[in-house]
């Protein structure tokens, strides 16, 4: 059984209260490291140029994108399952994370298209399934706040996750082959033999948007549990 | 060839966001907190 | 009077089948204006990109896909809110049937009112784009094995936001992403023929999809309508 | 013989309780009338007996078997009539009546179905789409499905709304002859009906 299934909404929220400061500021000194080391110590592509230094932030926050969708979908299957509250909150309280690095994602992935391949955007199949996983962020967020009764939301949006997370891979599937038939040759990120200290820049940023994702689902399930539990005892007498 | 827009508007926007989304999670715990401090305070003229 | 069948998924089945059905053939209106917008927004395309025959016979599998699915995603949000809102969900829901029986009926008998016309009308569609005899033929099939799928993702999608504030574009947001696949091979089977190569795979792939769909989404939908009536 | 039997039951909705520790046993040929003012949650109470909606505590039980979550066993013999009454406008009352039997049961014959729409006044109306008929005609059509539906457990919530005088009649008719089968009932009603409750269930908010 998991740790949820026993905590009560009321000491996670002490819980929590203690442990997002922590995680805040282990994003903060670990992005510090990787920003130096991805920014000052890594040496310049010999093919890129200096543009590659997009990566740093790129590929971590792809990788972010796709695991706290995977992770918000089993915090929904938990709710479902267990009808435990606080996995419900979880998800809700990913959700919005999620979405942000999925936009960055896209985003610095259009930065670094541009000067690489020569265009801010093109019909790629991990760019497409990233734009597709940026709606079907949304569509949980939506379907969340749609009803009125909160719980309600929970429910339907854990179950939207479900779905989605089994439609992630048929839709990159799809889209990857549907990209080969048409563009014959798909743009690809090798080429590059990788720096020892491009891969650990790399790294190093991927624990501080890990951290940085705790810390904020975190912070954001407090509110979300101060919200629904306000007309409790202990939220009164906070 | 000068990458430095590129790179630029990449830290930049990721760095507005984050900070975007950390401004937003205060503002809505502050709202959560001053509707619990409104219904006490209702509650209290009751 | 007969006694109680219990636990009959084909007597549920055919119940929700017929009777969606008779529903929709009292009031062919709907049926006709889905069809109307299919053929109204395929003829906008000519216009709107030029009407170069070569242009037209390489949009035109994708184009007439498109707008397939959009006319198939019109119907959607009425095809559990009415049952919603009068009650007979919850009929369905407390009857000593399977729930899965109901919702699969109704999915079928939506599929007989959108997919089957749409599937019918699109050979007519593909001549206005001057798609040939071979390419024409797999697209019908395409849209044969494709617009299921469509009322299957869609009905789980349409369950999920049964009494959600604005359920329209609610429904849009979270089925069309779920519909890329579906358009994918189902255009890519057309394309595929008309560009000399075997549409075969595209084919196997829907149909396998589409089995896999009518096992899973039906028990999706199941979940979502008793969530929406708790 | 049959028996409902409900243990402490609460509800919340939306994070408001709505009641808690309902507690309430009823047995063949018995009826007990769920009473509270608006908003005391009667209405969800009913739907967490027929297992709809879930509870957050306690149990229901048929014949002594949980029925919380709905077995089949339980559904069979539930009829379950809620403020919508599952009619649809386009459809005519007979068959609006046939479908909502063969939903539940099987379609009985065509003259049981007029029978039994001759018994609730409606025999004239019978091929008028729903549409053209009155509120009271369209709760009518309910009736007859209470007189033609084989269930033991009738939960009904407010039935004799926008009934006349000759249709509550009808519905008190039709409840003696389910009491007098065996049936049991538990109906949310603001009125008074003729068998008297074997107990009244008071719910305040």
């Amino acid at each position: 059984m998991n740790f949820f299934y026993f905590a009560s909404p009321s000491t996670f929220y002490r819980l929590a209260g203690i442990l997002a400061p922590w995680c805040f500021a282990v994003a903060a000194i670990l992005g510090a490291a990787g920003l130096y080391v991805g920014l000052v110590q890594a040496p310049t592509d010999a093919q890129q140029g200096e543009v590659y230094r997009v990566i740093f932030i790129h590929v971590p926050a792809a990788w972010m994108s796709m695991f706290l969708y995977f992770v918000m979908a089993c915090y929904g299957a938990m709710s479902l399952t267990f009808n435990t509250r606080l996995a419900a909150m979880m998800a809700r309280a990913l959700a919005p994370t999620g979405a942000m690095f999925t936009f960055v994602a896209l985003w610095t992935g259009a930065f670094w298209g541009r000067p690489t391949w020569g265009a801010y955007w093109v019909w790629d199949a991990r760019l497409t399934s990233e734009l597709v996983l940026l709606f079907l962020y949304f569509g949980f967020i939506a379907l969340g706040n749609a009803f009125e009764d909160p719980r309600r939301g929970d429910r339907a949006a854990a179950l939207l996750a479900l779905i989605g997370v089994v439609n992630l891979p048929i839709i990159y599937f799809s889209v990857l082959w549907w990209n080969t038939l048409h563009q014959g040759s798909s743009v690809s990120f090798k080429g590059t033999s990788m720096h020892v200290s491009m891969l650990t820049g790399m790294l190093l940023m991927a624990f501080a948007f890990w951290s940085y994702s705790i810390g904020t689902a975190l912070a954001r399930v407090r509110t979300i549990i101060l919200e629904r539990e306000r007309r409790t005892r202990w939220v009164r007498a906070l | 060839m000068n990458h430095d827009f590129y790179i630029w508007m990449s830290y930049g926007m990721t760095a507005l966001v984050i900070a975007a989304e950390i401004a937003w999670l205060r503002l809505h715990r502050a709202q959560a907190l001053r509707r619990i401090e409104e219904e006490r305070d209702l509650e209290a003229q009751d | 009077m007969s006694a109680v069948a219990a636990g009959s998924f084909s007597g549920a089945f055919r119940w929700a089948f017929a009777r969606d059905l008779r529903l929709s053939w009292r009031h062919p209106g709907e049926t006709m204006l889905m069809v109307a917008f299919f053929v109204l927004v395929a003829s906008l395309f000519p216009l709107g990109v030029g009407a170069e025959p070569q242009l037209l016979q390489r949009i035109g599998p994708g184009v007439i896909w498109v707008c397939a699915l959009l006319a198939a995603f019109l119907s959607l949000p009425a095809l559990f809110a009415g049952d919603y809102a009068d009650g007979t969900l919850e009929q369905m829901l407390l009857s000593p049937h399977p729930m899965s029986g109901w919702v699969s009926g109704k999915i079928a008998a939506h599929w007989m009112a959108s997919g089957i016309p749409l599937t019918l009308l699109s050979p007519f569609l593909a001549l206005q784009y001057g798609l040939d005899a071979g390419t024409l033929t797999i697209l019908a099939c395409a849209l044969a094995l494709g617009t299921p799928l469509l009322s299957l993702l869609g009905a789980a999608c349409a369950a999920l936001t049964l009494g959600a504030r604005g359920a329209g574009m609610l429904l849009a947001l979270l089925a069309l992403p779920l519909f890329v696949p579906v358009l994918i091979f189902g255009a890519g089977a057309a394309e595929a023929q008309s560009s000399g190569l075997s549409p075969s795979p595209h084919l196997s792939l829907l149909g396998a999809g589409l089995i896999v769909g009518a096992m899973a989404l039906p028990a999706a939908a199941c979940v979502a309508i008793r969530i929406a009536l708790d | 013989m049959n028996a409902l039997e409900a243990r402490g039951l609460a509800c919340s909705r939306g994070g408001i309780p709505l009641f808690r520790d309902v507690s309430f046993a009823l047995t063949s040929g018995e009826w007990i009338a769920v009473r509270g003012q608006n908003g005391s949650g009667k209405t969800t109470l009913l739907r967490c007996a027929s297992g709809l909606t879930r509870f957050d505590a306690g149990e229901v039980l048929w014949n002594g078997q949980d029925a919380g979550t709905g077995p089949i066993a339980f559904r069979a013999q539930l009829l379950y009539a809620g403020h919508a009454a599952g009619i649809k406008d386009d459809l005519t009352a007979m068959e609006n009546l046939r479908d909502a039997l063969a939903l539940r049961a099987g379609a009985p014959t065509n003259e049981a179905l007029r029978g039994a729409l001759a018994q609730v006044g409606l025999d004239r109306h019978r091929h008028l789409p729903a549409r053209r008929l009155s509120a009271g005609q369209r709760r009518r059509i309910g009736l007859a499905r209470l007189a033609l539906d084989p269930a033991m457990l009738w939960v009904l919530d407010e039935p004799l709304t926008a009934l006349d005088d000759a249709g509550q009649t009808i519905f008190s008719d039709l409840l003696q002859r389910h009491l007098a089968r065996g049936g049991l009932a538990l109906v949310a009603t603001h009125h008074e009906v003729a068998p008297a409750p074997a107990r009244e269930l008071r719910l305040v908010p």
